[in-house]
Protein backbone atom coordinates (compact mmCIF):
# COMPACT_ATOMS: atom_id res chain seq x y z
CA UNK A 1 0.00 0.00 0.00
CA UNK A 2 1.35 3.24 -0.70
CA UNK A 3 1.79 6.22 2.00
CA UNK A 4 3.37 9.37 1.94
CA UNK A 5 6.07 10.01 5.02
CA UNK A 6 7.39 13.15 6.33
CA UNK A 7 10.36 14.23 8.00
CA UNK A 8 11.20 16.85 10.46
CA UNK A 9 13.46 18.87 12.43
CA UNK A 10 16.69 16.74 13.32
CA UNK A 11 15.31 13.69 11.62
CA UNK A 12 14.55 15.65 8.36
CA UNK A 13 18.28 17.04 8.70
CA UNK A 14 19.50 13.57 9.08
CA UNK A 15 17.54 11.39 6.20
CA UNK A 16 18.60 14.45 4.26
CA UNK A 17 14.72 14.94 2.80
CA UNK A 18 11.71 15.77 4.42
CA UNK A 19 8.96 13.41 2.21
CA UNK A 20 8.70 10.40 0.39
CA UNK A 21 6.38 8.19 -1.00
CA UNK A 22 6.29 4.63 -0.01
CA UNK A 23 5.10 1.41 -1.37
CA UNK A 24 5.01 -0.58 1.93
CA UNK A 25 5.35 -4.40 2.16
CA UNK A 26 1.37 -5.55 3.18
CA UNK A 27 2.66 -7.21 6.65
CA UNK A 28 3.76 -3.28 7.49
CA UNK A 29 0.59 -2.23 9.33
CA UNK A 30 1.76 -0.17 12.68
CA UNK A 31 4.13 2.65 13.23
CA UNK A 32 6.52 0.31 15.12
CA UNK A 33 6.74 -2.02 12.24
CA UNK A 34 7.12 0.84 9.86
CA UNK A 35 10.00 2.04 11.99
CA UNK A 36 11.54 -1.39 11.93
CA UNK A 37 11.36 -1.11 8.27
CA UNK A 38 12.96 2.59 7.70
CA UNK A 39 16.03 1.10 9.59
CA UNK A 40 17.05 -1.55 7.32
CA UNK A 41 18.04 0.66 5.17
CA UNK A 42 21.45 1.32 6.42
CA UNK A 43 23.39 2.60 8.93
CA UNK A 44 22.04 6.11 8.94
CA UNK A 45 18.54 4.87 9.31
CA UNK A 46 19.37 2.44 11.68
CA UNK A 47 20.60 5.14 14.36
CA UNK A 48 17.78 6.96 13.67
CA UNK A 49 15.22 4.23 14.25
CA UNK A 50 16.07 1.35 16.26
CA UNK A 51 14.42 2.73 18.94
CA UNK A 52 17.00 4.48 21.51
CA UNK A 53 16.18 7.96 20.37
CA UNK A 54 12.95 9.58 20.91
CA UNK A 55 11.10 10.07 17.65
CA UNK A 56 7.37 10.54 17.85
CA UNK A 57 4.65 10.08 15.03
CA UNK A 58 1.96 11.66 13.42
CA UNK A 59 -0.68 10.21 11.48
CA UNK A 60 -3.05 12.03 9.10
CA UNK A 61 -1.67 15.25 11.51
CA UNK A 62 -2.86 13.82 14.97
CA UNK A 63 0.07 11.97 17.26
CA UNK A 64 -0.17 8.80 17.38
CA UNK A 65 2.01 6.07 19.69
CA UNK A 66 3.61 3.61 18.21
CA UNK A 67 0.92 0.67 18.51
CA UNK A 68 -1.01 2.98 15.95
CA UNK A 69 -2.36 1.15 12.47
CA UNK A 70 -1.18 2.60 9.31
CA UNK A 71 -3.65 2.27 6.36
CA UNK A 72 -3.22 3.09 2.17
CA UNK A 73 -3.71 7.12 1.88
CA UNK A 74 -2.23 7.60 5.35
CA UNK A 75 0.35 10.46 5.81
CA UNK A 76 3.37 9.55 8.15
CA UNK A 77 5.15 12.18 9.74
CA UNK A 78 8.30 11.45 12.03
CA UNK A 79 9.81 13.95 14.41
CA UNK A 80 11.59 14.57 17.66
CA UNK A 81 9.73 15.77 20.54
CA UNK A 82 8.24 19.17 20.28
CA UNK A 83 9.88 22.25 21.57
CA UNK A 84 8.03 25.55 20.44
CA UNK A 85 6.57 27.99 22.35
CA UNK B 1 -11.11 30.60 19.62
CA UNK B 2 -8.10 31.72 17.33
CA UNK B 3 -5.36 30.05 16.07
CA UNK B 4 -2.90 32.18 14.21
CA UNK B 5 0.55 30.84 12.74
CA UNK B 6 3.16 33.38 11.26
CA UNK B 7 6.15 34.80 10.47
CA UNK B 8 5.61 38.95 11.20
CA UNK B 9 5.76 39.95 14.52
CA UNK B 10 2.33 40.49 16.39
CA UNK B 11 1.29 43.85 17.79
CA UNK B 12 0.74 42.75 21.67
CA UNK B 13 -1.30 45.62 23.09
CA UNK B 14 -3.51 45.53 19.88
CA UNK B 15 -4.17 41.90 20.58
CA UNK B 16 -4.87 42.26 24.09
CA UNK B 17 -6.81 45.47 23.96
CA UNK B 18 -9.07 43.46 21.13
CA UNK B 19 -9.90 40.65 23.50
CA UNK B 20 -10.38 42.60 26.27
CA UNK B 21 -12.91 44.49 24.53
CA UNK B 22 -14.38 42.09 22.53
CA UNK B 23 -18.06 40.44 23.36
CA UNK B 24 -19.26 44.02 24.01
CA UNK B 25 -23.18 43.59 24.90
CA UNK B 26 -22.93 40.19 25.44
CA UNK B 27 -24.06 37.82 28.12
CA UNK B 28 -21.06 36.59 30.07
CA UNK B 29 -18.92 39.87 30.63
CA UNK B 30 -15.36 39.69 30.76
CA UNK B 31 -13.94 40.50 33.70
CA UNK B 32 -10.36 38.63 33.82
CA UNK B 33 -7.70 38.68 30.66
CA UNK B 34 -4.71 36.36 31.46
CA UNK B 35 -1.63 36.40 28.76
CA UNK B 36 1.77 34.79 27.88
CA UNK B 37 4.20 35.74 25.84
CA UNK B 38 7.21 33.57 25.08
CA UNK B 39 10.18 35.61 23.91
CA UNK B 40 13.62 34.73 22.38
CA UNK B 41 15.99 34.72 25.73
CA UNK B 42 19.47 36.72 24.93
CA UNK B 43 21.77 33.93 26.46
CA UNK B 44 20.08 29.99 26.69
CA UNK B 45 22.38 27.34 28.43
CA UNK B 46 24.75 29.92 29.05
CA UNK B 47 25.34 30.72 25.74
CA UNK B 48 24.64 34.05 23.78
CA UNK B 49 21.74 33.33 21.27
CA UNK B 50 22.17 34.91 17.93
CA UNK B 51 19.16 33.57 15.91
CA UNK B 52 16.52 30.97 16.81
CA UNK B 53 14.84 29.16 13.70
CA UNK B 54 11.49 27.93 14.65
CA UNK B 55 10.14 25.25 12.09
CA UNK B 56 6.83 23.50 12.12
CA UNK B 57 4.34 21.07 10.18
CA UNK B 58 2.22 23.31 8.73
CA UNK B 59 -0.81 21.19 8.16
CA UNK B 60 -1.06 19.86 11.38
CA UNK B 61 -0.09 22.95 13.74
CA UNK B 62 -3.40 24.85 13.56
CA UNK B 63 -4.89 21.08 13.56
CA UNK B 64 -3.27 20.34 17.11
CA UNK B 65 -3.62 24.20 18.50
CA UNK B 66 -7.33 24.25 17.87
CA UNK B 67 -7.61 21.11 19.63
CA UNK B 68 -5.90 22.62 23.09
CA UNK B 69 -8.45 25.29 22.93
CA UNK B 70 -11.19 23.22 23.04
CA UNK B 71 -9.87 21.13 25.66
CA UNK B 72 -9.48 24.44 27.42
CA UNK B 73 -12.85 25.29 26.61
CA UNK B 74 -14.36 22.16 28.00
CA UNK B 75 -12.26 22.27 31.24
CA UNK B 76 -13.59 25.95 32.23
CA UNK B 77 -15.79 28.55 31.93
CA UNK B 78 -13.93 30.84 29.84
CA UNK B 79 -15.51 33.23 27.07
CA UNK B 80 -12.55 33.32 24.51
CA UNK B 81 -9.01 32.34 23.61
CA UNK B 82 -6.06 33.24 21.27
CA UNK B 83 -2.63 32.15 20.35
CA UNK B 84 -0.72 33.21 18.07
CA UNK B 85 2.67 31.67 17.00
CA UNK B 86 5.69 32.66 15.14
CA UNK B 87 7.85 30.50 13.42
CA UNK B 88 10.80 31.26 10.88
CA UNK B 89 13.94 33.17 12.23
CA UNK B 90 14.00 35.35 14.96
CA UNK B 91 16.51 37.29 17.19
CA UNK B 92 17.29 37.68 20.63
CA UNK B 93 13.91 39.29 22.38
CA UNK B 94 11.64 38.68 19.46
CA UNK B 95 8.07 37.34 20.29
CA UNK B 96 7.60 33.70 19.72
CA UNK B 97 4.27 33.13 21.00
CA UNK B 98 1.32 34.62 22.42
CA UNK B 99 -1.55 33.09 24.59
CA UNK B 100 -4.49 34.81 26.35
CA UNK B 101 -7.66 34.02 27.56
CA UNK B 102 -10.73 36.09 28.75
CA UNK B 103 -13.19 35.14 31.55
CA UNK B 104 -15.67 36.02 34.00
CA UNK B 105 -13.67 35.62 36.98
CA UNK B 106 -9.71 35.31 37.44
CA UNK B 107 -8.95 31.38 38.13
CA UNK B 108 -10.57 30.09 35.14
CA UNK B 109 -8.59 32.32 32.96
CA UNK B 110 -5.14 31.66 34.84
CA UNK B 111 -6.34 27.89 34.32
CA UNK B 112 -7.05 28.11 30.81
CA UNK B 113 -3.99 29.89 29.82
CA UNK B 114 -1.50 27.97 31.31
CA UNK B 115 -2.80 24.76 30.26
CA UNK B 116 -2.69 25.80 26.92
CA UNK B 117 0.98 26.54 27.62
CA UNK B 118 1.69 23.56 29.00
CA UNK B 119 -0.12 21.12 25.96
CA UNK B 120 1.59 23.82 23.39
CA UNK B 121 4.88 22.81 24.40
CA UNK B 122 4.37 19.34 24.07
CA UNK B 123 2.04 18.65 21.73
CA UNK B 124 2.04 21.26 18.81
CA UNK B 125 4.78 20.22 16.41
CA UNK B 126 6.94 22.93 16.32
CA UNK B 127 10.74 22.55 16.33
CA UNK B 128 13.66 25.23 17.68
CA UNK B 129 17.10 25.59 16.52
CA UNK B 130 19.61 27.88 18.12
CA UNK B 131 22.56 29.90 16.50
CA UNK B 132 24.79 30.53 18.83
CA UNK B 133 28.59 31.57 19.52
CA UNK B 134 28.93 27.82 19.83
CA UNK B 135 27.50 27.06 16.23
CA UNK B 136 23.94 26.06 15.39
CA UNK B 137 22.06 22.94 17.51
CA UNK B 138 18.09 22.21 17.79
CA UNK B 139 16.57 22.83 21.20
CA UNK B 140 16.27 19.51 23.38
CA UNK B 141 12.87 18.94 24.52
CA UNK B 142 12.62 19.56 28.45
CA UNK B 143 11.56 16.80 30.85
CA UNK B 144 10.12 20.17 32.50
CA UNK B 145 7.92 20.40 30.17
CA UNK B 146 6.38 17.09 30.32
CA UNK B 147 6.01 16.94 34.13
CA UNK B 148 3.83 20.43 33.41
CA UNK B 149 1.22 19.10 31.41
CA UNK B 150 0.93 15.85 33.21
CA UNK B 151 -0.15 17.84 35.96
CA UNK B 152 -3.57 18.93 34.38
CA UNK B 153 -3.61 15.05 33.94
CA UNK B 154 -4.76 14.07 37.48
CA UNK B 155 -6.90 17.20 37.35
CA UNK B 156 -10.66 17.02 37.05
CA UNK B 157 -10.38 21.27 36.42
CA UNK C 1 9.40 45.14 41.53
CA UNK C 2 7.48 48.29 41.02
CA UNK C 3 3.86 49.32 42.30
CA UNK C 4 1.71 52.35 41.19
CA UNK C 5 -1.75 53.10 42.21
CA UNK C 6 -3.49 55.83 39.88
CA UNK C 7 -6.73 57.25 38.86
CA UNK C 8 -5.63 57.78 35.05
CA UNK C 9 -5.88 54.89 32.42
CA UNK C 10 -2.36 52.66 31.59
CA UNK C 11 -1.53 51.81 28.01
CA UNK C 12 -1.23 47.90 28.20
CA UNK C 13 0.42 47.45 25.50
CA UNK C 14 3.35 50.10 26.44
CA UNK C 15 3.78 48.75 30.06
CA UNK C 16 4.10 44.61 28.94
CA UNK C 17 6.41 45.88 26.16
CA UNK C 18 8.49 47.82 28.93
CA UNK C 19 8.23 44.86 31.27
CA UNK C 20 9.41 42.36 28.24
CA UNK C 21 12.55 44.54 27.00
CA UNK C 22 13.85 45.01 30.63
CA UNK C 23 16.87 43.88 31.75
CA UNK C 24 18.64 43.59 28.26
CA UNK C 25 21.90 42.70 28.38
CA UNK C 26 21.70 41.62 32.29
CA UNK C 27 22.30 38.04 33.67
CA UNK C 28 18.98 36.63 33.43
CA UNK C 29 17.61 36.53 30.26
CA UNK C 30 13.65 36.79 30.39
CA UNK C 31 11.70 34.27 28.36
CA UNK C 32 8.14 34.62 29.73
CA UNK C 33 5.96 37.89 30.69
CA UNK C 34 2.89 36.36 32.36
CA UNK C 35 0.07 39.27 32.59
CA UNK C 36 -3.08 39.84 34.56
CA UNK C 37 -5.80 42.66 33.65
CA UNK C 38 -8.72 43.11 35.12
CA UNK C 39 -11.79 45.19 33.83
CA UNK C 40 -14.94 46.75 35.00
CA UNK C 41 -17.63 44.09 34.41
CA UNK C 42 -20.55 44.79 32.16
CA UNK C 43 -22.97 42.70 34.15
CA UNK C 44 -22.49 41.59 37.59
CA UNK C 45 -24.51 39.34 39.85
CA UNK C 46 -27.04 40.20 37.26
CA UNK C 47 -27.32 44.05 37.13
CA UNK C 48 -25.77 46.37 34.90
CA UNK C 49 -23.24 48.44 35.82
CA UNK C 50 -23.28 52.22 35.21
CA UNK C 51 -20.44 52.95 36.92
CA UNK C 52 -17.43 51.20 39.75
CA UNK C 53 -16.25 53.50 42.52
CA UNK C 54 -12.75 52.23 43.91
CA UNK C 55 -11.86 53.47 47.46
CA UNK C 56 -8.75 52.63 48.80
CA UNK C 57 -6.02 53.43 52.08
CA UNK C 58 -3.53 55.84 50.47
CA UNK C 59 -0.66 55.74 53.25
CA UNK C 60 -1.46 51.73 53.41
CA UNK C 61 -2.29 50.61 49.83
CA UNK C 62 1.22 51.02 48.22
CA UNK C 63 3.12 49.57 51.33
CA UNK C 64 0.81 46.21 51.05
CA UNK C 65 1.12 45.77 47.11
CA UNK C 66 4.69 45.65 48.12
CA UNK C 67 4.90 43.30 50.63
CA UNK C 68 2.68 41.07 48.15
CA UNK C 69 5.53 41.28 45.60
CA UNK C 70 8.42 40.71 47.55
CA UNK C 71 6.90 37.69 48.88
CA UNK C 72 6.38 36.22 45.50
CA UNK C 73 9.76 37.16 44.64
CA UNK C 74 10.98 35.14 47.76
CA UNK C 75 8.93 32.10 46.74
CA UNK C 76 9.67 32.35 42.54
CA UNK C 77 12.80 32.89 40.91
CA UNK C 78 11.01 35.43 38.28
CA UNK C 79 12.95 38.48 36.79
CA UNK C 80 10.70 41.77 37.88
CA UNK C 81 7.35 41.93 38.65
CA UNK C 82 4.84 45.00 38.23
CA UNK C 83 1.09 46.07 39.98
CA UNK C 84 -1.18 49.43 38.61
CA UNK C 85 -4.28 49.54 40.25
CA UNK C 86 -6.29 52.31 39.11
CA UNK C 87 -8.89 54.20 42.11
CA UNK C 88 -11.78 56.26 41.53
CA UNK C 89 -14.83 56.10 39.40
CA UNK C 90 -14.21 53.88 36.42
CA UNK C 91 -16.85 53.14 33.49
CA UNK C 92 -17.95 49.21 32.27
CA UNK C 93 -14.67 47.79 30.39
CA UNK C 94 -12.15 50.28 31.90
CA UNK C 95 -9.54 48.62 33.18
CA UNK C 96 -8.68 48.14 36.79
CA UNK C 97 -5.50 46.41 37.49
CA UNK C 98 -2.51 45.38 35.90
CA UNK C 99 -0.14 42.44 37.71
CA UNK C 100 3.08 41.71 35.00
CA UNK C 101 5.62 38.79 36.02
CA UNK C 102 8.66 38.38 33.69
CA UNK C 103 11.10 35.51 34.16
CA UNK C 104 13.34 33.15 32.29
CA UNK C 105 10.70 30.44 32.38
CA UNK C 106 7.28 30.29 32.09
CA UNK C 107 5.86 28.14 35.39
CA UNK C 108 7.79 31.08 38.33
CA UNK C 109 5.52 33.72 35.94
CA UNK C 110 2.66 31.56 36.08
CA UNK C 111 2.65 31.21 39.83
CA UNK C 112 4.00 34.47 41.17
CA UNK C 113 1.38 36.44 38.48
CA UNK C 114 -1.57 34.18 40.06
CA UNK C 115 -0.04 34.42 43.79
CA UNK C 116 0.08 38.48 43.88
CA UNK C 117 -3.52 38.26 42.27
CA UNK C 118 -4.94 36.04 44.63
CA UNK C 119 -3.21 37.84 47.56
CA UNK C 120 -4.12 41.70 46.34
CA UNK C 121 -7.49 40.51 46.48
CA UNK C 122 -7.44 39.65 49.79
CA UNK C 123 -4.53 41.56 51.48
CA UNK C 124 -4.85 44.77 49.44
CA UNK C 125 -7.14 48.02 51.26
CA UNK C 126 -9.44 48.33 48.12
CA UNK C 127 -13.15 48.80 48.27
CA UNK C 128 -15.54 48.78 45.40
CA UNK C 129 -18.85 50.25 44.74
CA UNK C 130 -21.22 49.72 41.80
CA UNK C 131 -23.72 52.03 40.59
CA UNK C 132 -26.26 49.87 39.00
CA UNK C 133 -29.76 50.30 37.69
CA UNK C 134 -30.90 48.58 41.08
CA UNK C 135 -28.93 51.49 42.85
CA UNK C 136 -25.47 51.48 44.78
CA UNK C 137 -24.03 48.51 46.80
CA UNK C 138 -20.64 47.88 47.99
CA UNK C 139 -19.40 44.99 46.89
CA UNK C 140 -19.15 41.81 49.02
CA UNK C 141 -15.98 40.25 49.54
CA UNK C 142 -16.16 36.37 48.07
CA UNK C 143 -15.62 33.67 50.33
CA UNK C 144 -13.34 32.40 46.66
CA UNK C 145 -11.03 34.76 47.10
CA UNK C 146 -10.28 33.46 50.70
CA UNK C 147 -9.98 30.17 49.70
CA UNK C 148 -7.61 31.10 46.28
CA UNK C 149 -5.08 32.73 48.71
CA UNK C 150 -5.63 29.55 51.36
CA UNK C 151 -3.80 27.34 48.72
CA UNK C 152 -0.72 29.13 48.64
CA UNK C 153 -0.03 29.19 52.29
CA UNK C 154 0.01 24.92 51.91
CA UNK C 155 2.27 25.63 48.87
CA UNK C 156 6.39 25.39 49.61
CA UNK C 157 5.84 27.24 46.74
CA UNK D 1 -3.36 57.43 75.22
CA UNK D 2 -3.83 59.76 71.95
CA UNK D 3 -4.41 57.30 68.82
CA UNK D 4 -5.90 58.10 66.05
CA UNK D 5 -8.95 56.25 63.89
CA UNK D 6 -9.76 55.58 60.44
CA UNK D 7 -12.88 54.38 59.05
CA UNK D 8 -13.08 52.91 55.28
CA UNK D 9 -16.00 52.24 52.92
CA UNK D 10 -19.30 51.31 54.21
CA UNK D 11 -18.14 51.20 58.03
CA UNK D 12 -17.02 55.43 57.08
CA UNK D 13 -20.42 55.85 55.98
CA UNK D 14 -22.40 53.94 58.46
CA UNK D 15 -20.00 56.35 61.45
CA UNK D 16 -20.35 59.26 58.89
CA UNK D 17 -16.56 60.59 59.30
CA UNK D 18 -13.64 59.01 58.09
CA UNK D 19 -11.07 59.95 60.57
CA UNK D 20 -11.05 61.02 63.89
CA UNK D 21 -8.47 61.45 67.39
CA UNK D 22 -9.06 59.37 70.40
CA UNK D 23 -7.85 59.89 74.21
CA UNK D 24 -7.94 55.69 75.25
CA UNK D 25 -8.93 54.54 78.65
CA UNK D 26 -5.44 53.15 79.91
CA UNK D 27 -6.75 49.37 80.03
CA UNK D 28 -7.69 49.42 76.45
CA UNK D 29 -4.85 47.74 74.83
CA UNK D 30 -6.38 45.65 71.93
CA UNK D 31 -8.24 45.64 69.14
CA UNK D 32 -11.28 43.34 70.84
CA UNK D 33 -11.16 45.86 73.92
CA UNK D 34 -11.15 49.11 71.48
CA UNK D 35 -14.07 47.44 69.18
CA UNK D 36 -15.96 46.88 71.89
CA UNK D 37 -15.29 50.34 73.39
CA UNK D 38 -16.60 52.25 69.96
CA UNK D 39 -19.81 49.81 70.42
CA UNK D 40 -20.67 51.34 73.72
CA UNK D 41 -21.24 54.90 71.78
CA UNK D 42 -24.65 53.87 70.22
CA UNK D 43 -27.05 51.69 68.35
CA UNK D 44 -25.51 52.34 65.12
CA UNK D 45 -21.98 51.90 66.89
CA UNK D 46 -23.13 48.79 68.12
CA UNK D 47 -24.43 47.24 65.17
CA UNK D 48 -20.82 47.88 63.06
CA UNK D 49 -18.87 46.76 66.62
CA UNK D 50 -20.43 44.34 68.26
CA UNK D 51 -18.43 41.57 66.42
CA UNK D 52 -21.51 39.95 64.15
CA UNK D 53 -20.07 41.79 60.85
CA UNK D 54 -16.63 41.42 59.56
CA UNK D 55 -13.92 44.46 60.62
CA UNK D 56 -10.96 44.25 59.49
CA UNK D 57 -8.39 46.16 61.24
CA UNK D 58 -4.72 47.49 60.07
CA UNK D 59 -1.98 49.16 62.54
CA UNK D 60 0.04 51.41 61.40
CA UNK D 61 -1.02 50.10 58.01
CA UNK D 62 -0.29 46.56 58.23
CA UNK D 63 -3.47 44.28 58.54
CA UNK D 64 -3.41 42.93 62.56
CA UNK D 65 -5.91 40.72 64.10
CA UNK D 66 -8.18 41.29 67.14
CA UNK D 67 -5.82 40.64 69.96
CA UNK D 68 -2.96 43.27 68.40
CA UNK D 69 -2.34 45.39 71.07
CA UNK D 70 -2.75 49.43 70.57
CA UNK D 71 -0.14 51.99 71.86
CA UNK D 72 0.05 55.70 72.12
CA UNK D 73 0.37 57.17 68.77
CA UNK D 74 -0.85 54.24 66.64
CA UNK D 75 -2.80 54.98 63.53
CA UNK D 76 -5.80 52.16 63.65
CA UNK D 77 -7.80 51.63 60.78
CA UNK D 78 -11.21 49.81 60.47
CA UNK D 79 -12.54 48.38 57.31
CA UNK D 80 -14.84 45.34 55.49
CA UNK D 81 -12.93 42.66 53.76
CA UNK D 82 -11.41 44.25 51.03
CA UNK D 83 -12.45 44.05 47.79
CA UNK D 84 -9.61 44.92 44.96
CA UNK D 85 -8.86 43.74 41.81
Amino acid sequence: MNIKILYFARIKEAVNYSTEELDLPSDISTVTALKHHLSQRGANWANLFNGKQVIRAAINHTLVDDLAKIQAGDEVAFFPPVTGG
Amino acid sequence: MTVRIQIEDFDLGYELMSMRLAGHGSKESIGALVSFVGQVRELNDGDAINTLTLEHYPEMTEKALTAIENEAKMRWDIIDSLIIHRVGTLKPQDQIVLVAVTSAHRGEAFNACEFIMDYLKTSAPFWKKEATSQGERWVEAKLADDAAKERWESHAG
